[in-house]
């Protein structure tokens, strides 16, 4: 088996919630809770979960665009979260991102040129004419042209604008690119395209991502591993066929079950969740399900569940699958 | 085969903007059956919105307005129909529920008054026969605690329970028709799972005809008995849900069916319709879809095409589906289909 | 007597005081001629205090005057000295003993009685620090006792050497040297006399209580805002005060004190523009007053910088300015041009005093033999408030600095805040300046010895000029009794100055005020405070 | 909200703190000596002294500093030094003339601005609209004591509508209680006096309420069709209601949130920045005392009437946000 | 298809707003009259002639003369010298200190956010006149000491603005994007978080210019602005506030002037707002 090319570990992000007589910290906002994974180089990670259960604070804290409050992140073995901003700054060319917004992450003053070929400026390509034939290069790699060069954001679409942002991602050739909802804001049609893109890209760059959605579709289409989060807590991880095909952890069921298929023939048992997530600041007890487990017992109430190998390489936080039971 | 409540003939809309004008919707026809749930399917900017804004006479004006066509609602056309009239019909006889439960609630009123609210501009009941008509809706629309729900504030409700209270307000009046203009894009789908689940229990229960506005064929597939597949501003297919998504005669509806990642197929590389959505501008002669589809032809650049009329009364607005070419489309998808 | 019965040993409160007697005086007035008399005068800037002794302020004296009496008073229209509250009084020969003879049965307006004790308390209190109603820890200083008399209790300088109560009516002062203006401070409103048993009562807050023996009392005071007093109705002199009442009102802007007096809200307006003079008079509703000169205004030379501290350069200045276009422009013909440093109706005015022509070539001969034959730069520092004497200081800086120009003297106008711009003159930072005086006892030594006096140097001489003649004569002019003999020793002196020429002698302004025709007997006095007991209002 | 009102009154220590240290350091950088023009151009130089030192002016900073901020605590804003009163009990009657002539410019502003906006944003592109935002623009761009001067010399001199300076009748002038004289004639149920005390306002409440009202109605008008363009107003209609229940219950409520802000710094502005219509219409409020109280260089007047203005102005913001929490739901403390 | 800039794309909306055009000709106008003011009048702005004091407007005397015979006309433009420059100065002081007060304020955050904003906070709670006047009062009463008071109580307001422009945007993605490509701090701020932050800055520069003349016009008005006979507006106003009964025109025109002017500054700030605001394209 490959070396893995990140490992988190016990990965926590609490944000401070403030109020009362002197604005003093009353509580805090437990984004992400305790989540280990790690990714194999090539690999494609998916992580699903519902919307605010922490998927970009995950992202972003492994490229520490927002600090972790605890935990370790290893970078080809590397751990970063101690590194100083200057050695920090340096490793960035090997870790980029890409955000779901297109609108957004675009700076909407500079040219295509300029967004493209400053990320090969600041990392030392010192040459303008070098650095416009990169630009080139790169808006071919991602299926736009030369010529798109000399434009400015808002003149894309928003499948062109995601194609901008890829080639900036690509352009120090990365190692990992964490992909944060990168097609959930664009329609159906241009959805595919982007998809088939980035694992062209893939396989052309031999890059590793870690894809973040909210759609399951999509996640199981592209990823190879994938992991399920709820509450800041990773719940399942493993292959994406296991996963799909045999899922463990009650809400992975329950998700899978609520997705719509496009498909009038196939008969489903719904498995419809009872009431809305709870509060990241003020997670339940035990494990964060319970509320909404169909098959919540007791001992869910009180014990945090472990976070688990309970096949080969197939990983749950519940109690059905602990010591309790079995 | 129950009556039309309501048909919309040769629609179009149009926005005045600085740019020029943007035919929005741009000959729209369809229609509703009693008790019948129509989805509109299509992607961003294809003028669901536009359409389903039309009906409820809600278009911003300006830069909008009803250019031409007819929206006959039993036998009354709502475009000239007066301004009191149709205060009469909406929310009452047609209601509407918005895609944003976030931002579709007024935040600085309580729950109770914004379901009171609706149910007095159209009944003359006292304040408290209103409040307890009101407790009844959330309590049918399925929020637990439905008393206390009253006094609560929009920003106190989870996102689900705020689109629950937009069906309740929907629903106060016992309305013909509903119209659902993408209201589970915004939850997640643990929480559209649940109002997908309450829109089609309102909707057998109370015979309520529904047009639901959506983009995910998997909504459409779960609860609609028709489709109407929209693209740049105008219908390119129409049929049952199970003709539409098991046989798409339109090379736009077919091409968006196969470019959806399946949950429960293997993986294959998807198929993607090339380039993107044209903007709509006036005076295009043409196909639509011309530039993205696989089977264009000289015709699609000089004829616009109709809807042609297919078995089953299904429509499709292309010239692979006119008669004298019905062959080619088969011939065709034999040669590139597989 | 009702009057009396309800003052003060009663009531801690004036303003309930007030309101008492207001209802008493409406039920009078109904009975007596059925419209109450009330009078407003408006002004620009509200009183400091209302304890004349501890402040120099004329918005102050103007209040004060009506509700508080000294021993002496002015006549109306001039400085010349009358009994008040003392109906007579004597001098000894070598003019170190005054002695002075009180009225009998005159009560303050809280009742008590006024006698020579009261006298005393009030001088001892300005006096001596140390004072149990000096409120030195209030922050009272009495400065301008201090100015008049010399200094204060154990002070070198100090004049009043004793205060001896000889009986209840009787009073003698023994100063320590001849006071040639004893008199005539004795006069001044600044040394009226408060009842002691006020200052008993309101300690501090005095200065918001006043408690007097004049024609008016006070009523209550809304600062920057309106002032009341009403009639006493014990008053000394029988029939009056006339009015029953008079509002000091605050308008701070000229011209909205204008349109007030035209609309009839107000019926006295101080500080009229002379430019609106023209249109008072040919309104026959309103009628223009004018005060006597009692003021001059000047430009002055530091005599101690270059190139001011040469003779000539000071005499082209002053025959460069035009003193006649000056007074007639900018004043209305209100000021009339002067040539000495005291106004024209004091004792000791030297009219044989040449004054400097207004003479463009003499000007250019001077500064030609200075060696300026080529022009010079000199700062101009303007007054950045008007006053009585340079109601617009701003523009005789702009006429100024363009009649000098025509002798290729180029004027750098230099503006400072009032407070600064006093200091730093005191201090000499100037080269010319804009500065004026205003009398306050009629006397000539007030002018002459303040500004030009060599021991003034640092004080109120700012223009740094010393003569030892001319302090010698102004010395001797202070201490002779007889008032023939003062009056040429202030002439010699006004020769002596006008050659060395320390200062451009501008203007004596007559200031303007109107009325409205209702009001009689208004009769504006030069210090700018009058008694406002004999007016009327007529309709 | 008690705890959010206790926060907010905390976090003012420190801009207190930060005031009387910025307000104490201006007063005594301003070059020039209260002695001396206490005293004027005829006071001689011993006179100075001596007041200097009964004014404790010689004292080292730190000292002088301590000293005010030791009696500050105790509630003693000093004496004037011109007056020679305590300023806590003189203060009184000015601030009440300010907050009279605000209250009234204010209630002038809002009334005819929010209805100018409301009006206008509802027939949006129409000649209301127009002339509506022109005057406004007009308004936002004229000086105040300009527009002051023309109204006194058009409404007072000209057509002697109003009364053209003071706040009362002063030739009948009345025994003050709380110095909100409107609020003492009817205190006295004096109701004639109410209206000529309401006449004298007329005047410098409209100059002064110009500007407010020009800004009002700009941001009334703006806030409202950004709200009319929202999605819950497009959901009342969708309940069938007309537009009256749409602009005046829903879409006013909302816009009138930023409106507020605008209404509560525009309070604060006039509450200290009337010094000018406060002379030209011989209004004796709190601008015009510390304004005077500059020139004659009375520090203790300066450093507590503008504290005073300050603290004011401070508490009309906290108002202000304790009114957004009644009027928006949403806002957590 | 064009490459059209953001910028020339919120220039060309500005060209077509009537009102934005109509603000910038009145600019225009007064920027002329006081540059051409040595060839339009034969007076000079500081001659006096006390014999022509106050007289109505004539053909000699276009606007009339003030109270010494000066030719109104001629003080009102080179008046407008003055007033555009008192502008110009105050709004660019006020700016750049404001700017970079803001940005370090809203970029660092933390202890040097909490002083800079509370130093803003105790200094917006001072009624900005009154600030001014105690400036002034310190400094002394100067043109150009009057410009400094206004640029400093403007400071806060540019800072507050650049401030809370720079947080937003901080968590804006572009800037998280271009943070994770490992950029600087100087190259973020400088290309990616001012350029972003400069419309409502510029509108806001366009508006304060309006202020800044109506705070000097007031700070004139009340003798602590530009000194005689330096033709400043306020202080014009000043100057004949006693004969507004006898000669009106010496207030009205000054006055009128000073609005205009102001006018034209909103009117071209309310056409860049427009223009530059995001919202209002697409
Ligand atoms: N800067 C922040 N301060 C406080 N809370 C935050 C912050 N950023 C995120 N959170 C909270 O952390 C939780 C997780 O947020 P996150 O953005 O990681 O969710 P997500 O899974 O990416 O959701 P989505 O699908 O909506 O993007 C949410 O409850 C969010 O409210
Ligand atoms: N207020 C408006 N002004 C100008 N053009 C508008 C306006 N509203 C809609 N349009 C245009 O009408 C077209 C159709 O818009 P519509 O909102 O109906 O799309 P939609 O199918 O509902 O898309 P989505 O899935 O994004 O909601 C769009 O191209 C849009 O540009
Ligand atoms: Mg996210
Ligand atoms: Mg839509």
């Amino acid at each position: 088996m490959q070396k893995p090319i990140l490992e988190v570990n016990g990965l926590k992000k609490y944000f401070d919630i403030k109020g009362g007589v002197f604005g003093r910290k009353i509580g805090e906002v437990k984004a992400v809770d305790d989540v280990s994974f790690s990714v194999m180089s090539g690999e494609i990670l998916g992580i699903v979960g519902e919307s605010g259960c922490g998927k970009s604070t995950t992202g972003k804290s492994i490229l520490r665009l927002i600090e972790p409050s605890e935990g370790e992140v290893k970078f080809e073995d590397q751990e970063i979260t101690k590194l100083s901003d200057e050695e920090m700054r340096k490793l960035r060319r090997n870790m980029q991102i890409i955000f779901q917004d297109p609108y957004a992450s675009l700076n909407p003053r500079h040219t295509v040129e300029k967004i493209i070929s400053e990320p090969l400026l600041i990392h030392g390509m010192k040459n303008t004419k070098e650095r416009k034939e990169r630009v080139k290069e790169l808006l071919e790699v991602v299926g736009l042209s030369g010529y798109h060069a000399s434009r400015y954001p808002h003149q894309f679409s928003g499948g062109q604008r995601q194609r901008i942002g890829i080639a900036r991602a690509l352009a120090n050739n990365p190692k990992l690119i964490i992909c944060d909802e990168p097609v959930s804001a664009l329609d159906v049609s241009v959805q595919s395209q982007i998809l088939n893109l980035m694992e062209d890209l893939r396989d052309q760059f031999n890059l590793t991502y870690v894809f973040i959605a909210h759609d399951l579709s999509v996640v199981k289409h592209i990823s190879d591993r994938v992991g399920v989060m709820y509450l800041g807590r990773m719940v399942e991880l493993t292959d994406k066929d296991k996963l799909y095909d045999d899922p463990k952890h009650p809400y992975t069921r329950a998700l899978l079950s609520a997705v719509p298929l496009p498909d009038p023939d196939v008969e489903k048992d719904r498995m419809i969740l009872k009431g809305d997530v709870p509060s990241p600041s003020n997670p339940p007890s035990g494990c964060a399900f319970h509320t909404r487990c169909p098959l919540a017992m007791d001992v869910c109430k009180e014990v945090r569940p472990q976070f688990e190998e309970i096949e080969d390489n197939h990983f749950v936080a519940c109690h059905l699958y602990g010591p309790a039971v079995q | 085969m129950t009556e039309e409540i309501l048909k919309i003939k040769d629609l179009h809309t149009h926005f005045f903007t600085d740019n020029g004008e943007i035919p929005a919707v741009d000959g729209v026809s369809l229609s509703i059956k009693k008790g019948e749930v129509v989805g509109i399917v299509g992607e961003s900017g294809c003028g669901k919105s536009v359409t389903s804004l039309s009906i409820m006479q809600l278009i911003p004006s300006p830069p909008g307005k009803i250019v031409s066509g007819t929206i006959d609602f039993k036998g009354e056309n709502l475009v000239h129909a007066s301004n009191k009239r149709i205060k009469q019909i909406r929310g009452n006889e047609i209601s509407m529920i918005f895609q944003e439960p976030m931002t579709s609630l007024d935040p600085l009123f309580t729950i109770g008054n914004q379901i009171r609210e609706a149910i007095r501009i159209h009944q003359k009941v006292s304040k408290k026969e209103a409040n307890q008509k009101s407790v009844e809706m959330l309590k049918l629309v399925g929020i637990p605690r439905a008393e206390e729900v009253m006094n609560d504030y929009p920003h106190q409700l989870s996102g689900g329970m705020r689109q629950r209270v937009m069906i309740a307000i929907a629903m106060a009046c016992d309305p013909e028709i509903l119209i659902a203009d993408e209201p589970t894009t915004a939850l997640d789908v643990t929480i559209q799972a649940q109002i997908l689940d309450l829109m089609k229990k309102l909707n057998e229960e109370k015979e309520t005809a529904v047009l639901l506005i959506t983009h995910d064929l998997g909504v459409v597939a779960e609860i609609c008995d028709r489709v109407v597949v929209m693209y740049a501003g105008q219908v390119v297919e129409e049929g049952t849900t199970r003709e539409i998504l098991k046989d798409p005669r339109h090379p736009y509806s077919q091409g968006l069916i196969r470019s959806l990642p399946k949950l429960h197929e293997k993986d294959q590389k998807l198929y993607s319709i090339p380039g993107t959505v044209p903007k709509p501008k006036m005076g295009m002669v043409g196909c639509r879809f011309r530039d993205r589809c696989r089977f264009v032809h000289e015709r699609c650049y000089q004829e616009n095409p109709e809807l042609f009329s297919l078995e089953n009364n299904r429509l499709s607005r292309c010239f692979l589906s006119d008669d004298a070419e019905g062959k080619v489309v088969k011939d065709a998808e034999a040669n590139i289909g597989s | 007597g009702d009057g009396s019965a309800t003052g003060g040993e009663t009531d801690d409160e004036p303003t309930e005081n007030g309101s008492e007697t207001e209802d008493i005086d409406e039920s009078d007035a109904t009975e007596d001629d059925g419209e109450e008399q009330v009078l407003i005068f408006a002004r620009g800037g509200d009183s400091e205090s209302l304890d004349p002794g501890s402040t120099t302020d004329g918005e102050s004296s103007r209040v004060t005057r009506q509700v508080l009496e000294s021993l002496l008073e002015f006549d109306k229209e001039s400085f010349e000295v009358k009994p008040a509250l003392a109906h007579d009084w004597d001098v000894s020969e070598d003019g170190l003993t005054y002695t002075f003879y009180l009225e009998e049965g005159v009560t303050f307006h809280d009742g008590t009685d006024f006698n020579a004790e009261a006298v005393k308390v009030n001088f001892e209190r300005w006096s001596d620090p140390e004072h149990e109603y000096a409120f030195t820890d209030d922050g009272y200083v009495y400065s301008m006792y201090g100015t008049m008399f010399g200094g204060f209790k154990g002070d070198e300088g100090h004049v009043i050497q004793e205060i001896n109560v000889v009986s209840d009516h009787e009073i003698e002062f023994v100063l320590s040297r001849p006071l040639g203006f004893f008199l005539q401070n004795m006069a001044m409103t600044y040394f009226a006399i408060t009842s002691p048993a006020a200052l008993e009562e309101y300690g501090a807050a005095i200065n918001e209580n006043p408690v007097g023996t004049g024609p008016f009392k006070f009523v209550n005071w809304s600062k920057d805002d309106s002032l009341t007093l009403e009639k006493f109705e014990d008053y000394r002199v029988e029939g009056l005060p006339k009015l029953d009442r008079v509002v000091f009102e605050v308008i701070p802007d000229n011209a909205a004190r204008l349109i007030s007096l035209r609309s009839g809200e107000i019926d006295i307006m101080d500080g009229l523009n002379p430019d609106d003079a023209v249109g008072v008079e040919s309104d026959d509703s309103l009628v223009l007053h004018t005060r006597a000169e009692n003021n001059f205004g000047y430009v002055g030379f530091n005599v101690q910088k270059e190139p001011l501290d040469q003779l000539e350069v000071r005499q082209a200045i002053n025959h460069a300015i035009d003193r006649e276009a000056i007074a007639e422009a900018l004043y209305a013909g209100y000021a009339n041009p002067a040539k000495n440093p005291l106004p024209p109706s004091y004792m000791g005015y030297n009219d044989e005093v040449v004054e400097y022509e207004y003479d463009l070539d003499r000007a250019k001969e001077l500064l030609a033999e200075a060696g300026y034959e080529d022009g010079l730069e000199i700062e101009l520092w303007t007054m950045p408030v008007a006053r009585p004497y340079m109601p617009d200081p701003e523009t005789v800086a702009e006429i100024v600095q363009s009649n000098l120009a025509d002798i290729g003297i180029e004027v750098k106008i230099v503006r400072e805040e009032w407070a600064p711009y006093l200091e730093k003159t005191l201090q000499g930072e100037q080269q010319m300046f804009m500065l004026g005086w205003s009398g306050t006892n009629g006397d000539p030594d007030y002018f002459l010895s303040s500004l030009l006096h060599g021991s003034n140097v640092g004080s109120s001489n700012r223009t740094f000029y010393e003569n030892d003649e001319v302090d010698e004569l102004l010395d001797q002019a202070k201490v002779a009794i007889d008032q023939d003999e003062r009056a040429e020793f202030y002439k010699q002196a006004q020769e002596l100055i006008a050659e060395d020429s320390p200062m451009v002698t501008l203007v004596h302004s007559t200031p303007v005020l109107a009325t409205t025709s209702s009001v009689v007997n208004y009769v504006p006095h030069p210090s700018t405070s009058e008694s406002l007991a004999e007016v009327e209002l007529q309709n | 909200m008690f705890a959010y009102t206790m926060r907010r009154l905390l976090m003012l220590i420190p801009v207190l703190i930060g005031m009387t240290l910025i307000t104490f350091s201006i007063v005594h950088l301003i070059p020039g000596n209260p002695a001396q023009v206490i005293l004027g151009e005829t006071a001689t130089a011993t006179a100075i002294q001596d007041l200097e030192e009964s004014m404790g002016l010689n004292k080292p900073y730190p000292v002088q500093y301590t000293i005010y901020i030791t009696d500050l605590l105790q509630g003693d804003l000093g004496t004037s030094l011109r007056s020679k009163s305590p300023i806590s009990s003189e203060i009184w009657p000015y601030i009440a003339a300010t907050f009279e002539l605000t209250i009234f410019a204010m209630l002038f502003a809002v009334f005819i601005g929010v209805n100018a906006g409301i009006i206008s944003a509802w027939k949006q592109n129409s000649w209301f609209d127009f002339l509506a935002m022109l005057f406004a623009l007009i308004g936002v761009s004229m000086p105040v004591f300009w527009l002051a001067l023309m109204e006194q010399w058009i409404f007072a001199q000209q057509l002697d509508w109003f009364p053209s300076s003071g706040r009362q009748n002063n030739r009948d002038p009345m025994e003050p209680i709380t110095y909100f004289y409107v609020l003492d004639s009817l205190i006295h149920l004096d109701f004639a006096r109410t209206i000529t005390n309401l006449k004298h306002l007329v005047l410098p409440s409209i100059a002064l309420g110009t500007i407010p009202m020009a800004i009002i109605a700009r941001m009334t008008r703006s806030s409202m069709l950004e709200v009319m363009k929202s999605d819950y107003i497009r959901t009342v209609r969708a309940k069938g209601s007309g537009q009256f229940l749409v602009i005046y219950k829903h879409a006013l409520k909302n816009a009138l949130i930023p409106v507020l802000t605008v209404i509560g710094l525009q309070t604060g502005v006039l509450l200290g920045g009337a010094i000018l219509t406060e002379t030209i219409f011989s209004w004796p409020g709190i601008g015009r005392y510390v304004y005077e109280a500059i020139s004659y260089r009375d520090y203790p007047v300066i450093q507590s009437g503008i504290l005073v203005i300050a603290f004011i102005f401070v508490m009309i913001n906290l108002i202000v946000d304790l009114l957004y929490k009644y009027i928006d739901p949403r806002i957590k403390y | 298809m064009k490459v059209i800039s953001p910028w020339r794309d919120s220039f060309r909306q500005l060209r077509k707003n009537r009102f934005a055009l109509f603000g910038f000709g009145i600019i225009v106008f007064f920027i002329l009259l006081g540059l051409l003011a040595p060839l339009l009048t034969s007076y000079s702005y500081d001659a006096t002639d006390p014999v022509n004091r106050l007289q109505p407007p004539s053909a000699e005397n276009w606007l009339g003369t003030d109270d010494i015979g000066r030719d109104i006309f001629t003080r009102i433009a080179y008046g407008a010298r003055v007033s555009l420059q008192v502008g110009f100065f105050a709004v660019t002081g006020a700016l750049i200190f404001g700017t970079i007060l803001g940005i370090v304020a809203g970029y660092f955050g933390r202890w040097i956010d909490m002083i800079i904003s509370r130093i803003f906070d105790i200094l917006l709670a001072f009624p900005s006149i009154l600030l001014a006047i105690a400036i002034v009062a310190i400094l002394g009463p100067s043109l150009e000491n009057a410009l400094i008071a206004i640029a400093i109580i403007n400071i806060p307001i540019f800072g507050r603005l650049v401030r809370s422009k720079v947080i937003s945007l901080r968590e804006e993605e572009f800037v998280m994007a271009a943070k994770a490509q490992g950029m600087k701090n100087g190259r973020l701020i400088f290309h990616h978080i001012l350029p972003n932050s400069i419309a409502p800055i510029i509108v806001q520069a366009t508006l304060g210019f309006g202020t800044a003349i109506l705070e000097a016009a007031a700070l004139g008005f009340l003798g602590l602005g530009a000194q005689p006979p330096t033709p400043e507006w306020g202080a014009m106003l000043a100057s004949s506030r006693a004969f507004i009964q006898l000669a009106p025109w010496t207030l009205i025109v000054p006055g009128v002037s000073i609005m205009l002017v102001v006018l034209g500054f909103n009117l071209i700030g309310d056409g860049l707002r427009d223009a530059l605001d995001p919202k209002m394209k697409n």
